[in-house]
């Protein structure tokens, strides 16, 4: 039992960091929700460069996985720097890929961040969850698939794209038919992409924390730092506590990997996220609210990460039919 | 107690639902934060205009009806239930109207008024300044006597609608040497294309311009357009928020109308158990909000403070705007991060109801103490 | 219409509030909570000699009634002043009793404040809500009515007795058979029992609020008044908020009689109370936690009347089937 | 990251498992809070001390099993799992002995120690006083010098147990002239049953005697019974206020049994839909707890300083308990508000805990300016 990060793990969020602070993000996400996405390639062969994606494929596919915690570490970095792109769905990729046929063929590219995957999850939506059938990014990615009830397609192409409030996701019908690819895909590719949500929000909302800190600081109102109310730090105590809750779950997620846990972090992180979101604009005032202040580009996520692989309610039902933690 | 319409209110109400169903549009017209989308709200008001809809409760001479405040209410309950759409000249109408009937001159009321009502001139509010938002108090732009009238120097920001409209009207300090902060103000009305305006359109989370930067650089404004007399202008404007949070800002009708939206969005995604719970706070709300409304209008108005009463009332539209709306996107599942959806737009919209008219905080604050007569303490 | 009170409603509950402030409840409450009703029974027959349950009688069974509203302007004061006993099933049974060859035998006793009646309400309960068939204050009642679903009953006497979490109720199980009075009583008891529950909760928690205010201006921590600190400011801000936005519905409610409008009322009111109750509680310190101190005899009564005559759950229920307010 | 347990650990877990299994009482013991119940938990923390489970992660010469704060939680977990008696000896095994352990002398830790282990001294802290509840530090009862030792002279209240404990600790002003209102304090045990002391008990909102207001008047207290030096009080207090805050308050134990005990409520109740999310709620709550609570434990103790981790932790658990039980009361329907259930009780002890060891009000404010470096502000 030792619950903590050791030194390589917290080596590699800080080289991360590093590497992402470098990128200015915001800027390669401006990119992106324009349509142009070079920057953004770039900046994902890097990230693959260093090794995240390897972490959720099998070293007997050639991948350093599966490495659940790493994963997870990596995402939270992913989401405090907002990076753009189809991340939890080529992590998803990967895993649903990993199989002795398909891996030679699709996963040394996707661990190398050479290929962006994105996946349509038909198995769960849409009838359970409205929309949840639509694959992220569809436009932009190399590997598209299709998870159905009858196997795992490669589709064909992509149908009509809907913006999203996250101004740099972009959610794709993917074309029916295409390449059947396996009747039989791994089952866990769900837990992997949740995960990695959780991980993400995780590290969406301790960036809106950070900035909104940093924002309440700074601005005075009636002489004083906006930062000195109390019903300014109370709320912001609030953020602070539920992001902290937040951690060991979804840490603790990445250990067990049991369902019950996955969706408890999955909704929990993402509850946090959103929460501070709000709490974030509303401390920010107008300038919260407006799109060329880099605020908005963490905002719109963490509400898109809420309902992304799962809404709160289809993650809640997953853990009152588990039972985490329980010896 | 009484909820019983007089026979006159029940035809008021009859003609108004029988107006709106003839001539409301079938399909939605485009967000008004957009070019297209404000050009076509500005000529639905000409159509309300054209038939006295427009701005019911004001004085038949400037193109209203003179209706009381039950009618008024009672006019936007059919007008939301209608479906019909957002109203682009809010901003006039509840904002500089009021001022303007409290105390703008009878010329001004003639001239400013009826082009307000068609949807001609549509004004925005230019409050606001980057340093100066829920402390409008320590505002700088300045208002400097010229021949004939002033001269406006500033930056103004966060200006609603600004991005297409006409106008614009606002607080400038026109004696910075005024021993308190929120005295030597002035309260004008300035056209947003005169020599020296520059309007720079800022978007909105959603990437729709809704309101917009002023740059103002000498910008003349002639005597006629100073409402009240120079100085008086915090006095004048503080009349006006109090109208601003209370009710010409949401009127009971929009969030009956919205619980009733989302009530059959429930239903039809197979009244899901856990939404259940929401679903009826959102018309309950609706309904408290309803009642209070009518209580309110059942007050003599010297019985009302605007103050803290409407204090109460922000906050709770405000926040019950946000979870009506996040109740809804929850309801759409995956669908709910979707950004071309009227909820999402309206959740987005609901999103500022806590900034804006005073924070939430400061209305917290005023109802702690006036209402309960707490301690000032140090805010 | 005019959504207001007219003189005399006001004087009238301006002449109730005077006659239970002279009436010292706290102390009456104190008795009655010991099994000692001799001073609640007193101030029974006050409360009857100032009209309060003619209100629910009709007019041709030699009541005042019915008048709903006046009523619930009765209801808030007495619950501002926490007076003890079972107010609301008396009016429960007097509405229950409105039939030809009832009203002679038990109103004129009822409306007068001579006879204290309770009601359990087995139509509803135990399955639709666990516990709702349970009568109040069944050992003190002189008449005790079953609401069964084959008709109203006369209960021989009262099984056993469990205390609430309001030391003034006591929450009997009424014994089976008896006199069967009708098979087919008025169906609105019910509606009236849930007006007069929400004025009740919502005068009490407008006594909760005014205690607290009153304790927070004159408690000092840290050199200054409890209540100057924003926190607490701004929680009691809330529940002004709550209370000012549940009053409007209690009197609609009691204007239309609506099963919606009612049931809207009653959850609201006891939801507003309940939460100023725990804020009151909170911002009393330990103080507000003990037995001797008066704001007990409040907090208490604000959680069972949340329960009392329809859950949160089975009043929202209501509201959903309805359509209240709609032209 | 690593949530396995060594086999040593995994053996420790099923020895307690065992133990409890065979003496854990088939039914509940009577309310401590009541002179019965008083009496039979004491016995039972007896029947716990007789084979080392009382006080586990003490040193083994005053009555523990040295156990490190892992097999703490493990032993926690399985003692609440178990339905075990809630700890009458919680006071003074809680806040005095770490206080003991890091600033007595060997002398009392000995003769203090194996009584407190056993249950045949029971604590009753000793904190408040009718002006000094959140604001400690403006306390006012006195200790004055007295050959051999000191008088204790004053007023407390809201001390936990007193009505049926031995002993107490707590705060006493021994130099009123301190410079600084914290200064001058000394941290004093004194005899309950002493000449001088009056206990008057005081009922709690269900009515049952949870806590006692103490008259003071001349106590003597031996030099023996300072701890630490006297005048340093304040000092010494804070480390364990650090302590009460946290986890030796609320174990992730308690929790996660009582998570399950509401699941289990929730299904006998039909598992109605309206209550999903809050029972769900409650057991993610739980689950995160004890994670937040094994990197604690994992953390070097010089990383994680008491004080404002410790305040994230109380508000946390203050308000997740509150959740609980006000869902559990929920879910019996108009039975919740009987006053004579486990759920009542546990509903009415929830809701001290915003209030005690520091209101969460307090909690959040050094959250904002200690962990997130936000300006200290006039409170």
């Amino acid at each position: 039992m030792r619950f903590a990060l050791d030194t390589e793990q917290r080596a590699f969020a800080a080289s991360l960091h590093a590497m992402l602070t470098a990128a200015d993000t915001p800027s390669v996400i401006r990119d992106w929700a324009r349509g142009d996405p070079a920057r953004g390639r770039a900046l994902w062969g890097r990230i693959g460069a260093a090794g995240v994606f390897a972490l959720a494929v099998d070293e007997k596919y050639g991948g350093a996985g599966p490495r659940p915690v790493d994963l997870a570490v990596a995402f939270v970095e992913l989401g405090r720097h907002a990076v753009p792109g189809p991340l939890v769905e080529t992590v998803a990729a990967a895993v649903l890929l990993a199989g002795p046929a398909l891996a030679e063929r699709f996963l040394p590219s996707i661990a190398a961040g050479h290929t962006l995957a994105t996946v349509a999850d038909r198995e769960r939506g849409p009838e359970g969850s409205p929309g949840a059938g639509r694959a992220l990014d569809g436009e932009v990615a190399g590997v598209r698939l299709v998870r159905a009830a009858d196997g795992l397609w490669l589709a064909p192409g992509h149908g009509p794209v809907r913006r999203s409030l996250d101004p740099a996701r972009r959610l794709t019908e993917l074309s029916p038919g295409g390449e059947l690819l396996t009747r039989d895909p791994p089952k866990d590719a769900l837990g992997w992409a949740r995960l990695a949500t959780a991980a993400q929000a995780l590290g969406v909302g301790l960036a809106l924390l950070d900035r909104t800190v940093d924002h309440v600081r700074r601005r005075t109102q009636f002489g004083v730092p906006v930062g000195s109310f109390q019903a300014v730090k109370h709320r912001l105590a609030d953020a602070r506590i539920a992001l902290e809750f937040a951690r060991p779950l979804v840490f603790g997620a990445a250990v067990t990997m049991d369902p019950a846990d996955v969706a408890a972090a999955k909704v929990t992180a993402c509850e946090a996220a959103y929460r501070t979101a709000v709490t974030a604009l509303h401390l920010h005032g107008a300038i919260g609210y407006t799109a060329e202040y880099d605020l908005s580009l963490w905002l719109g996520k963490a509400r898109a990460l809420r309902t992304a692989w799962g809404t709160p309610e289809e993650c809640r039902d997953a853990v009152l039919d588990g039972d985490a933690g329980r010896p | 107690m009484d909820l019983t319409l007089s026979p006159a209110d029940e035809e008021f109400r009859a003609e108004a639902r029988a107006w709106l169903a003839a001539h409301v549009p079938a399909a939605p017209l485009p967000s008004l934060e957009t070019a297209d989308g404000f050009a076509a709200h500005r000529a639905w008001e000409a159509e309300l205009a054209a038939d006295r809809w427009s701005v019911v409760s004001w004085p038949r001479e400037y193109g209203g009806r003179d209706a009381g405040l039950v009618r008024w209410l009672l006019f936007e309950e059919e007008y939301w239930a209608a479906g019909a759409p957002a109203r682009v000249g809010q901003n006039g109408v509840g904002l500089l109207a009021p001022t303007l009937l409290h105390h703008g001159t009878a010329e001004q009321r003639a001239r400013v008024l009826p082009p307000m009502a068609s949807g001609e001139e549509v004004w925005a509010q230019a409050w606001s300044e980057p340093e100066a938002g829920s402390d409008l108090a320590s505002l700088t732009s300045r208002a400097e006597r010229a021949p004939g009238g002033w001269r406006l120097t500033g930056h103004k920001t966060w200006s609603s609608r600004a991005a297409f409209a006409d106008r614009a009207f606002g607080l400038f300090r026109s004696r910075p040497d005024a021993p308190r902060r929120h005295e030597g103000l002035t309260y004008l009305m300035f056209d947003l294309r005169a020599p020296g305006v520059t309007v720079r359109p800022i978007d909105r989370l959603d990437g729709r311009p809704a309101f917009a930067e002023l740059f103002l650089d000498g910008v003349f404004v002639p005597d006629a357009d100073v409402i009240g007399a120079p100085g008086e202008g915090w006095r004048i404007a503080m009349s006006t928020t109090g109208d601003e949070r209370g009710l010409t800002l949401r009127s009971p009708g929009r969030y009956l109308a919205a619980a009733d939206r989302l009530r059959a969005l429930w239903r039809e995604r197979g009244s899901p158990a856990w939404a259940r719970r929401r679903v009826a706070d959102a018309v309950m709300g609706a309904r408290a909000y309803q009642l209070f409304t009518y209580a309110s209008a059942s007050r003599p108005l010297e019985c009302s403070p605007p103050g803290p009463e409407s204090s109460l009332n922000k906050v709770f539209w405000s926040e019950y705007d946000i979870a009506l709306h996040e109740t809804a996107l929850d309801l759409l599942g995956a669908d709910g991060e979707a950004a071309d959806g009227d909820w999402a737009e309206g959740w987005v919209f609901s999103l500022a109801g806590p900034i804006y008219a005073g924070t939430n905080e400061i209305q917290r604050d005023i109802v702690a103490e006036r209402l309960l007569g707490l301690p000032r303490g140090r805010r």
